[in-house]
């Protein structure tokens, strides 16, 4: 992603030399060439010209066209993270960065990558707004908390790069820069190794998910007072009221914190609103736990 | 050469003496000036932030003031420029004083208003200066929520319920501006033989009535939110902290606009009597502005490509970022068609207007890298949006405003400054202003984000090079407020007209009678109608 | 308004007919369930009702094409201020695709 | 001085005559008004984002807000509307008794306007619903976004309220003008441009009680 940024920005950064250069040479030129000889000269009586009017607005039109389109499309490939990548939860809280692998490891403001795979990072943040700002992969996005936003990328060149926060949060702004570390494959697996299990993170939010008692209405059979969750990311999800949703990460989460949002078809209201009983964290192991119950069982009753 | 011209009999600095003729004046000339001592004050206030601030990010370590002192002075520093320097001191000190008699009227449609504007005005800042001395704001001067909400400890309420109230000055003045060139020109002064000054102005009127109020709603959502708990801006409570950020820059982005457009309008001025020739495309550059008021009402999103704003509502918010930047663009090139062929004089003015021009130029360009929305992720937040503001706001807004400043004094003053004197400190100020602020633009690109106290040692070298560039800059601004002070007492006697341009404001005398003119004018010619040979002009 | 038109008192008897027809049809449709069509109808009665309160009490009727232009803009910018700031949200749950 | 005429006294030295000035006033209460739309229309805004995102628990505390308080202040304000027109056009005749009869039944008209608002926030206070931290409701899980409807509505009521306040000064201010004969057949503009706020305020009106009072007022299911 960065090689097309730094494309589009030399790009712009030469049509602003040229045209920086025609103004303010033309500019010096006529101001030496047409310099007021006696002190009561007047200038040419030159009311305008449609013909000049007309070109220095359609050139300009079109060239901004151009750069719309390229910025427009370097956008919606950024926006758009491909469909295998390696899921890595950020929590922004005033003044560090807290990462959360899938096999439990947890870092604050260091984040290890493996070479060559694409990296998909799902932010939220537990206070106010942060940003999480790679400048090396020109990727930038802002932490709001009460909702997730995540960026992605694929490290091309091992080593280590700054990590920084972008959107003003208070005291320690400054300081709350990391490092990404950009590992070879193998590296990185032995570095996974020492710091985790697999699947620990799912297995976290499976016994927060038992302990805050979530499995007395949401369980596999379907006359459960809860819709059933297996298989639930990715699905289309039939709303009460008419309107349907690709079910993802984030109403997962608005789900947990304020159920009676959107209310599956079918179904009472009655979940209680966990807002403020569940962190941040506990509610990313939550969310991770859903998604690893992948296999919709047969029997599932809300479509 | 000794003049042998004295200062008119009478005149609106000696009619009436002492402290309650100036502050309870209805006259708009006086009150130009009460704007221009208020205003100048505040600027150097905020200068002195920008210094420290400067001189803090010489060293990699944040180690000359703590963080919270820091974050304070940036604030403190946006406060003032934006609020109570910028967004006034174009229209409310040429403005007020020039539009009246542009236009052939007596004063200003609501004399009374438009003193009221000042007071309003001097309470807001003062009150907002006072909160801010005292307790600090460590908000930014964008009060992103929740952290002005819920997360800052200093003085919000204060200095948000001040700015509100500085805004209604900014209000009343537009409203003001736009009933007098309504109903109140000469007879003969239809709306294309406006002076392109006035033309802009009124474009910036437009943009004061129409976009202030929003601003003011959402500073006072953010008190009650403080005040009583409201859930409004902030998720904890249910609320959308990005609906802030469409409130507030809904008013902000325009209020861009505000600052530069009457910068404009002083450079048609200043390029069109130094070259002595009408402006290239008259009727282009005055609809142009009215475009760029328009349209810029539509664009703020580009504000918030990477806060989490919907995909398609930053595609069409970058589309329209881009139209905006054509009237701009227009204007620049009518500008440079003006000087082909003119009777270019070297005046320091017209050095002024010259610089406006350059430096607007990659001011404009460097905006486009931002509304580029792939582009604009990596750059947004860094000091390259650090870059491109400065270069609109004081390579743009300040050169301009110094220039009609310099243009307009013997109208003023009936006096003139010291030519060599102004023109050096033009220069100083040119070359202080691009060692401080290009720099930053590849600081931004390498990826150095704002509003950082401290910073990897490896910018530390273009750091540098901004601070020195600063003080430079500094200094520069100190020596135009020495001479043209100086100049009040000992400047050199000039007569109605000593530039030879033409404009109602330079057939009354200098300084102009209360009433501007001894009877009403009648306008039968065009705008910028030079003749063949301009008599009277004194070198 | 220069020319000082003075509306007769039956005009004004009349519009005021007019709104309190109006805030009765609105009372009584919010009590009627008719699905999606309850904001819509709400909001279109309001507006007739501003629409009468601004050319007959306010006069604009009468007034000059200015008064008309800026009462006309007035709504213009309200409606870009609402239809943007909602634009964002309507289109924040597309998927982006491509 | 303007050449010969009979200098009317309320006209400003820098106008040329009477009417010039009238044209200039009317201009700048209009152009004051777009500034008010816009003010208000930051909070339709936030309104039309939350009841989008809300509809459920917007709907449930609507049912908080008395319907028949809402519209007897609705008739109220409309009736005042009524009155300061034909106050305006009374002004306009040089009627001065009935100007001053209707300015003072606008006056009354908002002065009831004003004490049924009152009415209805000491309710909200008693119910405990007044947003903050005394705040309370049920059912529960509509807790926080029916906390996010009534802290709209108490802006939204409380800066029209507020709006009302200072057309009372307005009204009071222009009594004592024509009750001193300030007000004449040529000298009508203040009278008018106040009945142009006055009307503005009222328009504010007739788009909350809607929005406010009458959301889903239908039945159980909720839309």
């Amino acid at each position: 992603m960065a090689p097309r940024v730094d494309a589009l920005y030399f790009f712009l950064v030469a049509v602003t030399t040229f045209f920086s250069l025609l103004i303010a040479g033309l500019i010096v030129f006529y101001a030496i060439r047409y310099r007021r000889r006696e002190p009561d000269a007047v200038g040419a009586r030159i009311e305008g010209g449609l013909l000049l009017e007309i070109t220095w607005t359609i050139i300009p039109f079109l060239i901004t066209m151009v750069i719309f389109v390229w910025g427009a499309s370097i956008f919606f490939a950024m926006s758009r993270p491909p469909d295998e990548t390696l899921n890595i939860y950020a929590v922004g809280k005033q003044w560090m960065w807290k990462f959360q692998h899938l096999n439990g490891a947890r870092e604050i403001n260091e984040l290890h990558v493996p070479l060559g795979r694409n990296v998909k990072i799902l932010m939220t943040s537990e206070d106010v707004i942060h940003d999480l700002f790679v400048p090396a992969f020109r990727v930038k996005a802002d932490v709001v908390p009460g909702r997730y936003t995540q960026i992605w990328f694929q490290p091309t060149k091992p080593g280590t790069y700054h990590l920084f926060c972008a959107e003003y949060c208070g005291t320690q702004h400054s300081r709350m820069t990391g490092r990404v570390v950009v590992m070879e494959p193998s590296d990185y697996q032995t570095w996974l190794a020492t710091s985790g299990t697999p699947g620990a993170l799912a297995a976290a939010g499976e016994t927060l998910f038992n302990d805050l008692s979530c499995n007395t209405c949401h369980r596999r059979e379907s006359q459960s007072r809860g819709p059933s969750l297996h298989g639930l990311v990715g699905r289309t999800v039939n709303l009460e009221g008419g309107d349907t949703l690709v079910a993802d990460e984030a109403y997962v989460r608005e789900s947990i914190v304020n159920p009676s949002g959107r209310i599956t078809a079918g179904f009472q209201p009655v979940m209680p609103a966990y807002q403020g009983l569940v962190s941040e964290e506990g509610l990313l192991a939550l969310v991770e736990y859903v998604k690893s119950l992948g296999d919709a069982s047969p029997t599932s009753h809300a479509q | 050469m000794p003049s042998n011209l004295l200062l008119p009999p009478r005149h609106y600095l000696n009619d009436g003496y002492g402290v309650w003729s100036w502050l309870l004046t209805r006259d708009h000339k006086r009150i130009a000036l009460l704007y221009l001592a208020a205003v100048t004050f505040f600027f150097f206030i905020g200068g002195a932030f920008a210094v420290m601030i400067r001189l803090e990010l010489a060293t990699p370590a944040g180690d000359m003031v703590s963080d919270d002192t820091y974050n304070k002075l940036f604030t403190m520093h946006g406060v003032m420029m934006v609020f109570f320097f910028l967004i006034p001191v174009i229209p409310s000190v040429l403005g007020n004083f020039l539009i009246p008699i542009m236009i052939g009227a007596k004063d200003l449609a609501f004399p009374k208003l438009n003193l009221a504007s000042w007071y309003i005005y001097m309470i807001g800042a003062t009150f907002t200066t006072y909160a801010i001395v005292t307790g600090g704001l460590d908000t930014g001067w964008t009060f992103y929520t929740p952290f002005s909400t819920a997360s800052s400890t200093t003085n919000v309420i204060p200095a948000a319920l001040g700015i509100f109230v500085t805004g209604f000055s900014s209000i009343l003045t537009g409203l003001n501006f736009i009933v007098t060139i309504h109903k109140m020109r000469a007879p003969g002064m239809t709306w294309f033989r406006l002076p392109l000054f006035v033309w802009s102005h009124y474009a910036t009127s437009l943009i004061m009535v129409l976009g202030t109020p929003v601003l003011a709603i959402t500073l006072l959502l953010v008190a009650a939110e403080r005040l009583f708990k409201f859930g409004i801006f902030d998720p904890e409570l249910g609320g959308d902290p990005i609906l802030f950020q469409h409130l507030f820059w809904f008013y902000s982005h325009p209020a861009v606009y505000i600052m530069i457009l009457p910068g404009m309008g002083v450079v048609s001025e200043l390029v069109a009597a130094f070259c002595r020739k009408p402006v290239f495309g008259y009727s282009v550059v005055a609809f142009s502005s009215l475009g760029i008021a328009i349209l810029g009402f539509l664009v703020w999103g580009h504000h918030m490509f990477v806060a989490g704003q919907s995909v398609y509502a930053a595609l069409i918010f970058s589309l329209l970022s881009f139209l905006v930047a054509i009237p701009s663009a227009i204007k620049v090139f009518n500008w440079t068609a003006t000087m082909y062929k003119g009777a270019v004089s070297w005046e320091t003015p017209m050095l002024y207007a010259i610089g406006f021009i350059g430096l607007f130029t990659i001011g404009g360009l460097t905006g486009l890298f931002l509304a580029a929305v792939g582009l604009n992720v990596h750059v947004t937040d860094t000091y390259f949006i650090i870059a491109h503001f400065h270069y609109i706001m004081v390579g743009g807004t300040i050169m301009a405003y110094l220039g009609g400043l310099h243009y307009w004094w013997p109208k003023i003053s009936g006096r003139t400054y010291n030519e060599l004197l102004a023109k050096v400190s033009a220069a100083i100020i040119f070359f202080g202003f691009n060692l401080t602020f290009f720099p930053q633009f590849i600081l931004g690109y390498l990826g150095m984000p704002r509003r950082y106290h401290a910073y990897p040692p490896e910018f530390q070298v273009l750091n540098v090079l901004s601070s020195a560039g600063a003080s430079l800059l500094g200094v520069g601004y100190l020596l135009p407020m020495a001479y043209l002070a100086w100049s009040l007492r000992y400047g050199k006697l000039v007569g109605s007209n000593p530039w030879g341009a033409v404009g109602l404001e330079w057939t009354t005398t200098s300084p102009p009678p209360t009433e501007n003119f001894a009877e009403t004018p009648v306008v039968t010619w065009e705008a910028y109608d030079y003749p063949t040979r301009v008599e009277g002009h004194v070198a | 308004m220069s020319a000082h038109h003075i509306v007769p008192v039956r005009t004004y008897v009349i519009i005021f007919g007019l709104l309190m027809l109006g805030t009765y049809l609105t009372v009584q449709a919010a009590f009627l369930d008719l699905g999606a069509f309850n904001t819509p109808i709400a909001l279109a009665i309001a507006i007739a009702k501003a629409t009468v309160v601004v050319l007959y009490f306010m006069h604009v009727k009468y007034s000059p094409k200015l008064t008309w232009i800026v009462v006309i803009g007035s709504v213009f910018w309200l409606a870009v201020l609402l239809i943007m700031t909602f634009g964002d949200y309507a289109t924040r749950a597309w998927r982006t695709f491509g | 001085m303007p050449n010969g005429v009979t200098h009317h006294p309320a006209l400003a030295h820098h106008f040329d005559n009477l009417e010039q000035q009238n044209e200039a006033a009317t201009l700048g209460m209009w152009v004051f008004l777009v500034t008010e739309v816009l003010f208000f229309g930051g909070l339709f805004a936030a309104y039309t984002i939350y009841r989008n995102w809300y509809p459920a628990a917007f709907a449930d505390a609507s049912h908080h807000l008395d319907v028949m308080y809402g519209a007897i202040n609705t008739v109220v304000l409309i009736g005042s509307s009524l009155t300061i027109a034909l106050a305006v056009r009374a002004a306009q005749t040089g009627d001065r008794r009935t100007l001053m009869l209707f300015l003072v039944l606008t006056m009354a008209l908002g002065a009831v306007f004003l004490g049924i608002k009152s009415v209805e926030y000491y309710q909200k206070w008693e119910e405990h619903h007044i947003p903050g931290p005394s705040f309370q409701y049920e059912p529960a899980e509509y807790f926080r976004h029916a906390q996010v409807f009534l802290s709209l509505y108490f802006v939204m009521t409380g800066l029209h309220a507020v709006h009302m306040i200072i057309g009372l000064g307005i009204m009071t201010w222009m009594l004592v003008w024509a009750w001193n004969g300030t007000i004449t057949k040529e000298y009508a503009s203040p009278i008018e441009i106040s009945g142009l706020y006055w009307h503005f305020v009222d328009i504010v009106w007739i788009f909350l009680f809607p929005l406010l009072y009458l959301i889903g007022r239908h039945g159980p299911t909720v839309h």
